[in-house]
């Protein structure tokens, strides 16, 4: 059973991964990033569930608790890098660099 | 590289339910900051100054009647004084009493409309409806002696329309018997109230000399600190034999500007408990006063009034400068200076009048006193300077 | 209620039999007593929007106020035209302010009813100048003229009444005045919101 | 800040002042009239709706066509057509435009038979702005549907003779003008009412 | 399978009976909100449609039913669309864990208050939806005020609780009343004061009425965040709006007056009262605070949207901190 | 065991939705239109917590995802200027390759978890009691860590949010 | 000092400016020439023994057909410190139609210079931003001047905007009657 | 309230409760939808601004202070979530449990004064 819920949280990481590396917009980067952090909780606790413990869940506790802070330090990059270049798209900010 | 942020455009107005009529203001905000506000008017411009040329004194007196709209009692009064200033009429005393006894009921009229609307603004809704109750108690004795609630007409050129009776005296003092407990009713509710005390102090500030240079008169100007009243500074009808005070505020803030006019409530209470005491009997209309129907033939002004020396022009200027005479007289309206400026040319009509209005001045100053600040007290604003559009567009 | 003729009656088309008011044959009894209680319900529940021009917006708020109190009637002042059923025309319609005015109207939803308070609103009043319009039927359908400047508030009660009588009276929304070829306005509507997206 | 204050801020006594205060008046009674059902009473010579008064001897209006009441209107909203007839000025059509009207009564006082009058009428909001255009004889049904609800055998408007004005300034028959009698004489006649009694 | 099956018809039937009842009452307090905001005034409120205008609120729902509803050009239309939706489920669906009685309630889940807090957030996702997707700019101000007063009260509000919590132990919403029976007075209103006094003042701002009702503010942003909306979806934010009233009153009454439970002292001293049936008594208590919102409305001015956020940063957080604290400690040595 | 057990009809429900949000979120060209299928992502993220009997857990995702998290997400949208986003493209330049690897780490992790087998004979209950012990007593000193790195976040937070560009140039 | 002293003392320091002066029911005005205005207006505001701080009032007056220079622009000042009020006139001809702007002397001069620009079109150098205030900014003609009608029915000087409104409103009302 | 007794039911009947809000809202606006007249046009679908036509972009690029408020408010959410099952067990575990969330309080009002500190709450002034 467990592996459905695995396979689940793999199809959703995975298509917050393409989202992530596709996408340009900053914004919705972080989002991906957001769905990423989401199915690995669902694997978190689908192995706290089916292994009959906390830890797994507690885990998910703590995910989320990093993952907010994560979304707001990352928000907070991403809207004083627009304040000051006025660019959200990731691939121009590469061209910046260089 | 620029600040990526650009300022959003909004407009406030005409239609609005906090610019009291037909004001527009373009506001630039950044955030809910406002970089710029620029008031728009001319909405209500009803080309009162135009059409007055076309109806004889008599006649525009009605039209005074809808410029402030509030205390159109003043506005007859204002007129009327200037009127009779130009035909040299000497209004009898009893006259003289009732005007002031009646435009001090006009400014309370006129307050408490302002108290209504402007804690309608900042959200107190109850505020409203006990000042419009109090006032409608105002408006059922205006038509009792004048057949109409708001646009009175009440005033004639050289007295009053009619004289008023015991019965209206009589209600008029119980009135004002407890008409203090009905203020201190409306300052239970905001006075000393946190949430008005926060929107209403150190919003709006303007100093004593900027308010000068902004041309601010009345309330508004006392509100910063200077003493300037119409009343007492150039007194017409009863106002030199009565005695009241003129409160003046110090920081210039919209609550400075609350607290005058509130003040004012008392001292108007006063001055027509004054009159209602010192009431003389006798005529109302002066015996040279126009008849209604406005003679066709030219004014009667005595040429020996005028006195003028000609420096630089030729001399047959003279008969120009004979002809059109010209006055100004103001009174001091809820709102402040309000001014008749009129150029006879000695028909029945005038040739010229203009009504320097004190609304149109406050609504310049609004861009000077919303800069900084924030929308909210935009309208805390609004409500501070207490603009009627009427007068302010004409 | 195009949308009820269409459900019940697809190919009648609504008949004039009054001025202002329309059947649709054949499909009376539902249509009527659905009819009864909309018409109940937009009389008892009139929303004016908040739109004070002049005077005359004084004499309105006072009829809002304690002594008069138009909450009796279910009305209350709305101060979006989107959620206003009746527009009061409180006072003198400037040239300047005409287009507003128009623009404003434009956007209540319909059924939509405009009350012309005041001799200002209804014929330019005194103000027969340069700037005024002269009576704001030029510009705008009117339902109910208050004459009076300003009229007192109980005749400003009386004209929301006959408005409520008016509304009563209709069998079918009245004929819109300004909703001309609606349909094609709305394809192209559409179609141009439609185009914008693919441009995206 | 003093200790007194403190406390009162952190009690929020100015709060709590005021809603005892809206409290009180939850319980005490509105002053709400409920129009349609009670009225207030107008104040006699309010200025609502225009009439012209009935002539209670002839059934007629009292006009003599002097025009004083077009020339005073500021809103020229009298209109008044005269002929000639037999050497003397007949009035053949008197309009007002009520919707034009500023009610500022000027007509009124200016009228030297007083033939004119603006009752305290006040109900009268029209579907359309024709209805709005009185002629005279719509003005003198005015005056019939305003005696109805009058209630009192007499009428006097308070423009015709505003009080307090010296009536050396009003032409003679104006000064002699009293209340108006609002019955018929035909009426009068059938109850039986002494003559003599009228003006 | 079959169990299930009887499970979702009891609920439905359940859910019907129960939203029937509170629509009623969510269209009643609209009346009486003008009713009482009217008398404070002066006034009367509504009188004439019906006996005392008591089907004032019937006769504007099916106004607005039969009102055209504009889509405006040039606004996002889906998320238009569906904003009130948001607003109106969220606030409706909080009622499922509410209790109105130890036997009425459609669902009794461990974690209701938990719950009750998340989706009432949720709401204000409808309003920023709203303000959004507009393309007014007053709207769009209205949603920005939302989310400021989002993020201004939200944690008292949430902090608020944890006092309760503590004191009761549990998120389980009957556990909390049953708890709070074992008081003298049948609540925790006394010893969670300061706890009940953020929890006032957040529900004030969370359910935007005076005197924070910014998002909506009339006399500044003409109606906020609902500008461009009419007939039928305005009045699905309005439904939206009484209702987390209703739930805020709810939670109110269970959280610190002791839902259905008859203080017992009151009991001992009028024995009669025990026979009042407990849904009548939460309900009473639910009117009480729903008297406090029209009260306030009747009072209040409104703040200005900085010192909202001030007030809820400055001094809601803090106190509720406090209380955290207090109640913490007091519980543990007690 | 019928062959679709009412646990099994919503598992499959959500599968396809979770699936279908997080792409909606991905392929949106309006950001706002994310955001919102963010939100239902993450209401249904919840619900999943409900079927491994984590309670606790869905409450506390809606409170902090939902309530949060998301809140940010929407701001910072509401303050920067999306009508960038609709007139560029919405890809970077080398999606195809990307979505290649992406596709490739899919395989990858579904190789690994085919063969992973844990199943207890009895799942685990759920009791906010118990997580709260564990969490305060075993897990005490990753719960002070965690309370430290969020006073970090915020710090950080504030430093970069508030650093005036008109003090840089 | 009283009105004509102040008028006196006026005439002393800008002999070539001052045409004339009148008294009138205790009010004096003092018609100057329109180039040195705000020299006289910033001396009279300026000088401690006169003090006049404060405009009160600007407008103009069209004499068409009774003078030549056809406008005067009037100036309402007043001392709040020595209580007199006095008004200054300065001539304006039609031809060269404008006089300096006092905006930066009294800021509330800046709606007055617009109001009487919008309606007797006399034009304020120096004005920072001299628009129509109460008219349409496309609004044609100046309202307060004597040859301007009165009346709503402008005809042909009616403004476009409301024309069209008119048109519309029509049409769309025939097209359903 | 025994574990065991987390049936899904009870989140079955929340569901459905959720699903019939959902209903009653779609319900409304779908009989409306037959009832109601519809006749949009131009000018019917212009923004609304005070009767003014609108002028500039809504969805500007639009600066506004205090988001750095929301990243405070994110944290402090997350914290406020680490009270909740402390506050029902910290009776049982003993001291430390409160010692523990003592420091994590202090922790947070040690942000709470470098927010305060760094006055985001008075986003108005800068
Ligand atoms: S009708 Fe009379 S009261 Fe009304 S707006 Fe016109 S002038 Fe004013
Ligand atoms: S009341 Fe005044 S405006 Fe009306 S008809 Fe008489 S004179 Fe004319
Ligand atoms: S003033 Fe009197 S008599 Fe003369 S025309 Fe008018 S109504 Fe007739």
């Amino acid at each position: 059973m467990i592996n459905q819920y695995l396979l689940l949280s793999a199809t959703l990481f995975t298509i917050g991964l393409i989202g992530f590396v596709l996408r340009r917009d900053l914004i919705v980067m972080l989002m991906c990033l957001e769905i990423m952090f989401n199915a690995v909780n669902i694997s978190f606790a689908s192995f706290s569930y089916y292994g009959g413990n906390y830890t797994g869940q507690i885990f998910v506790l703590f995910s989320i608790a990093v993952a907010a802070a994560e979304a707001a330090v990352g928000l907070a990059i991403v809207l004083s890098l627009v304040r000051v270049t006025g660019i959200n798209h990731s691939d121009e900010l590469r061209n910046l660099r260089g | 590289m620029t600040d990526n942020t650009k300022e959003l455009i909004i407009n406030l107005g005409p239609q609005h339910p906090a610019t009291h009529g037909v004001l527009r203001l373009i506001l630039e905000v950044e955030g809910e900051i406002i970089k710029k506000c620029i008031p728009h008017i001319g909405y209500l411009h009803r080309g009162v100054e135009k059409l007055s040329e076309d109806l004889t004194y008599v006649q525009v007196l009605p039209l005074t009647d809808r410029l402030d709209y509030l205390s159109s009692m003043i506005n007859n009064v204002g007129f009327c004084l200037a009127i009779e200033k130009l035909m040299g009429i000497n209004v009898p005393e009893r006259a003289k009493f009732i005007r002031t006894m009646m435009a001090e009921m006009a400014r309370i009229c006129s307050h408490l409309l302002w108290i209504a609307t402007h804690a309608l603004d900042i959200g107190a809704m109850t505020v409203f409806l006990y000042a419009m109750r109090d006032r409608e108690k105002l408006l059922e004795m205006f038509e009792m002696v004048t057949g109409a609630r708001l646009t009175v007409s009440y005033p004639r050129i050289g007295g009053v329309r009619c004289d008023i009776n015991d019965k209206f005296l009589e209600e008029l003092e119980k009135f004002i018997e407890e008409f203090p407990s009905k203020v201190e009713e409306y300052e239970t509710l905001i006075d000393r109230n946190r949430v008005w005390l926060k929107r209403t102090k150190g919003v709006g500030v303007i100093t004593a000399e900027e308010a000068i240079n902004w041309g601010l008169t009345g309330p508004t100007l006392r509100g910063s600190g200077v003493y300037y009243d119409v009343r007492k500074f150039f007194p017409y009808d009863a106002y030199d034999k009565v005695e009241f005070e003129v409160p003046v505020g110090k920081n210039g803030d919209v609550y400075d500007r609350y607290k005058c006019r509130m003040l004012e409530f008392r001292q108007s209470a006063k001055i027509i408990k004054q009159c209602i005491e010192k009431l003389p009997t006798g005529p109302i209309l002066a015996e040279e006063a126009p008849r209604i129907r406005m003679p066709s033939s030219p004014l009667k002004i005595n040429k020996e009034d005028i006195q003028f020396e000609i420096y630089l022009m030729e001399k047959n200027i003279e008969d120009f400068i004979k002809k059109f005479t010209e006055v100004y007289a103001s009174v001091e309206a809820p709102r402040g200076e309000l001014g008749f400026y009129i150029v006879c040319d000695e028909s029945a009509k005038p040739y010229r009048m203009r009504v320097r209005a004190p609304s149109f001045v406050h609504a310049g100053a609004l861009s000077r006193l919303c800069e900084g600040s924030l929308i909210a007290d935009v309208i805390a604003n609004i409500g501070s300077i207490d603009i009627v559009l009427g007068e302010c567009d004409r | 209620m195009p949308g009820l003729i269409k459900i019940f009656d697809s190919n009648k088309e609504p008949i004039e039999i009054e001025d202002g008011i329309k059947i649709v044959p054949g499909c009376s009894t539902i249509i009527g007593s659905l009819n009864k209680i909309a018409s109940w319900g937009r009389r008892s529940s009139l929303w004016p929007l908040t739109f004070g021009l002049a005077c005359c917006a004084i004499e309105m708020m006072a009829t809002g106020a304690s002594h008069y109190d138009l909450d009796r009637f279910g009305v209350i002042f709305r101060a979006t035209p989107r959620q206003a059923d009746v527009m009061i025309i409180a006072g003198t319609v400037t040239k300047k302010m005409a287009p507003i005015i128009v623009n404003l109207y434009h956007q209540m939803p319909e059924p939509r009813y405009v009350i012309a308070m005041g001799s200002c609103a209804c014929s330019g009043g005194i103000f027969n100048t340069y700037s005024t319009v002269q009576g704001v039927g030029e510009i705008l359908p009117v339902d109910v003229y208050i004459p009076g400047c300003p009229p007192r508030p109980e005749a400003l009660i009386e004209g929301i009444l006959k408005l409520q009588q008016k509304i009563e009276n209709e069998l079918c929304h009245k004929s819109e005045n300004f909703s001309r070829e609606n349909s094609q306005i709305e394809e192209r509507n559409e179609s141009h919101r439609d185009s914008e997206e693919a441009k995206r | 800040m003093k200790v007194g204050e403190f406390i009162e801020k952190i009690l929020m006594i100015e709060i709590i002042k005021g809603l005892w205060l809206t409290l009180r008046m939850l319980f005490s009674k509105p002053v709400t009239i409920q129009y349609p059902f009670e009225r207030r009473k107008v104040h006699e010579g309010f200025r609502g709706r225009h009439a012209l008064v009935r002539d209670p001897f002839t059934g007629n209006d009292k006009c003599i066509g002097c025009m004083r009441c077009t020339t005073v209107c500021p809103s020229r909203c009298i209109h008044i057509k005269r002929e000639k007839r037999e050497n003397k000025m007949v009035v053949t059509d008197y309009v007002i435009e009520a919707s034009r009207c500023i009610y500022c009564a000027y007509c009124v006082e200016a009228c030297p038979v007083c033939a004119l009058v603006l009752t305290e009428d006040y109900e009268y909001s029209q579907y359309s702005i024709e209805n709005l255009v009185f002629d005279k004889e719509r003005l003198l049904k005015n005056w019939d549907e305003f005696t109805k609800k009058w209630g009192k055998d007499y009428y006097f408007n308070k423009f015709w003779q505003p009080p307090g004005i010296d009536p050396s300034r009003w032409p003679k028959t104006k000064r002699e003008q009293g209340p108006i009698q609002i019955k018929r004489v035909e009426e009068i006649k059938r109850e039986g009412i002494d003559e003599s009694f009228i003006n | 399978m079959k169990e299930t099956l009887y499970v979702i018809l009891i609920t439905i039937l359940k859910t019907a009976l129960y939203f029937g009842i509170l629509m009623l009452h969510v269209a009643y307090a609209t009346y009486a909100e003008r009713k009482i905001i009217g008398h404070i005034q002066l006034r009367l409120g509504p009188m004439v449609v019906g006996p005392h205008g008591l089907l004032q609120p019937i006769a504007d729902i099916i106004k607005l039913i039969f009102k055209e509803d504009i889509i405006p050009s040039n606004v996002d239309k889906k998320i238009f669309t569906i904003a009130p939706l948001i607003s109106l489920t969220a606030a409706l669906s909080t009622f499922a864990v509410i209790p109105v009685s130890p036997q009425w309630f459609i669902a009794d889940i461990n974690v209701g208050i938990l719950y009750v807090l998340g989706i009432l957030g949720l709401g204000t996702y409808g309003i920023i939806f709203a303000g959004w997707s507009s393309n007014s700019k007053y709207a769009f101000l209205g949603g920005l005020r939302s989310v400021a007063q989002m993020i201004s009260y939200e944690i008292a509000l949430a902090m608020s609780i944890v006092g309760v919590i503590i004191m009761a132990e549990s998120f389980n919403f009957i556990e909390i009343v049953n708890r709070q029976a074992q008081y003298p007075l049948g609540m925790f209103l006394f010893p969670q004061i300061i706890g009940y006094f953020v929890f006032l003042v957040a529900m004030l701002a969370e359910t935007n009425r005076v005197p924070f009702d910014l998002p909506e503010a009339e006399t500044e942003l003409v109606a906020g965040y609902f500008v461009e909306y009419s007939g039928i979806r305005f009045s699905l934010f309005y439904l939206a709006e009484y209702l987390a009233m209703f739930c805020m009153s709810a939670l109110a009454t269970i959280c610190f007056w002791g839902g259905w439970t008859i203080p017992p002292l009151l009991v001992k001293i009028f024995p009669f009262l025990s026979f009042v049936p407990p849904v009548l008594w939460f309900i009473l208590k639910v009117y009480l605070h729903m008297f406090l919102f029209f009260w306030f409305r009747g009072t209040l001015p409104r703040y200005r949207y900085d010192q909202l956020m001030a007030i809820g940063w400055k001094v809601l957080i803090p106190l509720a901190l406090l209380n955290i604290v207090l109640t913490s400690l007091i519980k543990y040595y007690l | 065991m019928s062959p679709l057990s009412i646990d099994q009809i919503f598992f499959i429900y959500f599968f396809l939705s979770l699936s279908l949000l997080s792409i909606g979120v991905i392929a949106s060209r309006n950001i706002i239109h994310s955001a919102f299928f963010l939100l239902i992502f993450l209401l249904h993220v919840a619900a999943v917590f409900l079927f491994l009997n984590a309670e606790f857990l869905m409450a506390i995702q809606i409170i902090v995802y939902v309530g949060g998290v998301l809140a940010l997400f929407i701001f910072a949208i509401m303050v920067m200027n999306i009508k960038d986003e609709l007139k560029h493209r919405r890809f970077v330049k080398f999606a195809g390759s990307g979505f290649l690897v992406s596709l490739l780490f899919f395989a990858v992790f579904y190789v690994f978890l085919r063969n992973i087998r844990l199943e207890t004979s009895k799942p685990l209950t759920s009791d906010t009691n118990m997580l709260g012990s564990l969490l305060y007593s075993y897990f005490l000193l990753p719960f002070e860590i965690l309370s430290l790195v969020l006073l970090i976040a915020l710090i950080a937070g504030i430093l970069i949010a508030k650093k005036n560009p008109k003090e840089d140039r | 000092m009283n009105l004509i002293e102040i008028v006196k003392k006026l005439r002393d320091k800008f002999p070539h400016e001052v045409l004339w002066f009148r008294c009138f029911r205790e009010e004096c005005d003092v018609t100057v020439k329109k180039d040195n205005i705000r020299e006289i207006l910033i001396y009279l505001k300026n000088t401690p023994t006169l003090e006049f701080n404060y405009l009160i009032d600007l407008t103009a007056v069209d004499y068409l057909g009774f003078r030549e220079p056809r406008f005067d622009v009037v100036y309402h000042l007043m001392s709040i410190k020595y209580r007199h009020r006095l008004r200054i006139k300065a001539q304006v001809p039609e031809q060269a139609c404008s006089i300096p702007s006092i905006c930066d002397i009294w800021r509330t001069a800046e709606w007055f210079e617009r109001e009487c620009f919008d309606m007797f079109g006399i034009e304020f150098k120096g004005h920072p931003d001299l628009r129509r205030i109460l008219m349409p900014e496309d609004w044609e003609g100046f309202p307060l001047r004597k040859d301007y009608p009165v009346f709503s029915d402008l005809a042909e000087k009616e403004w476009l905007t409301f024309i069209e409104l008119k048109q519309k409103a029509k049409e769309l009302r025939g097209n359903n009657d | 309230m025994e574990p065991e007794s987390l049936s899904r039911e009870r989140y079955l009947s929340v569901l459905i409760v959720i699903i019939i809000s959902l209903f009653i809202g779609l319900a409304l606006l779908v009989v409306s939808k037959f009832l109601r007249p519809k006749r949009p046009y131009r000018e019917k679908l212009t923004p609304y601004e005070c009767g003014i036509p609108s002028t500039g972009e809504t969805w500007d690029r639009f600066n506004v202070k205090f988001y750095i408020v929301t990243i405070a408010f994110v944290i402090f959410d997350v914290e406020t979530v680490f009270l909740y099952p402390w506050a029902i067990v910290y009776k049982k575990i003993g001291f430390y449990a409160l010692l523990e969330m003592y420091i994590f309080i202090f922790l947070l009002i040690i942000a709470y004064f470098y927010a305060l500190g760094k006055r985001i709450f008075n986003w108005r002034e800068d």
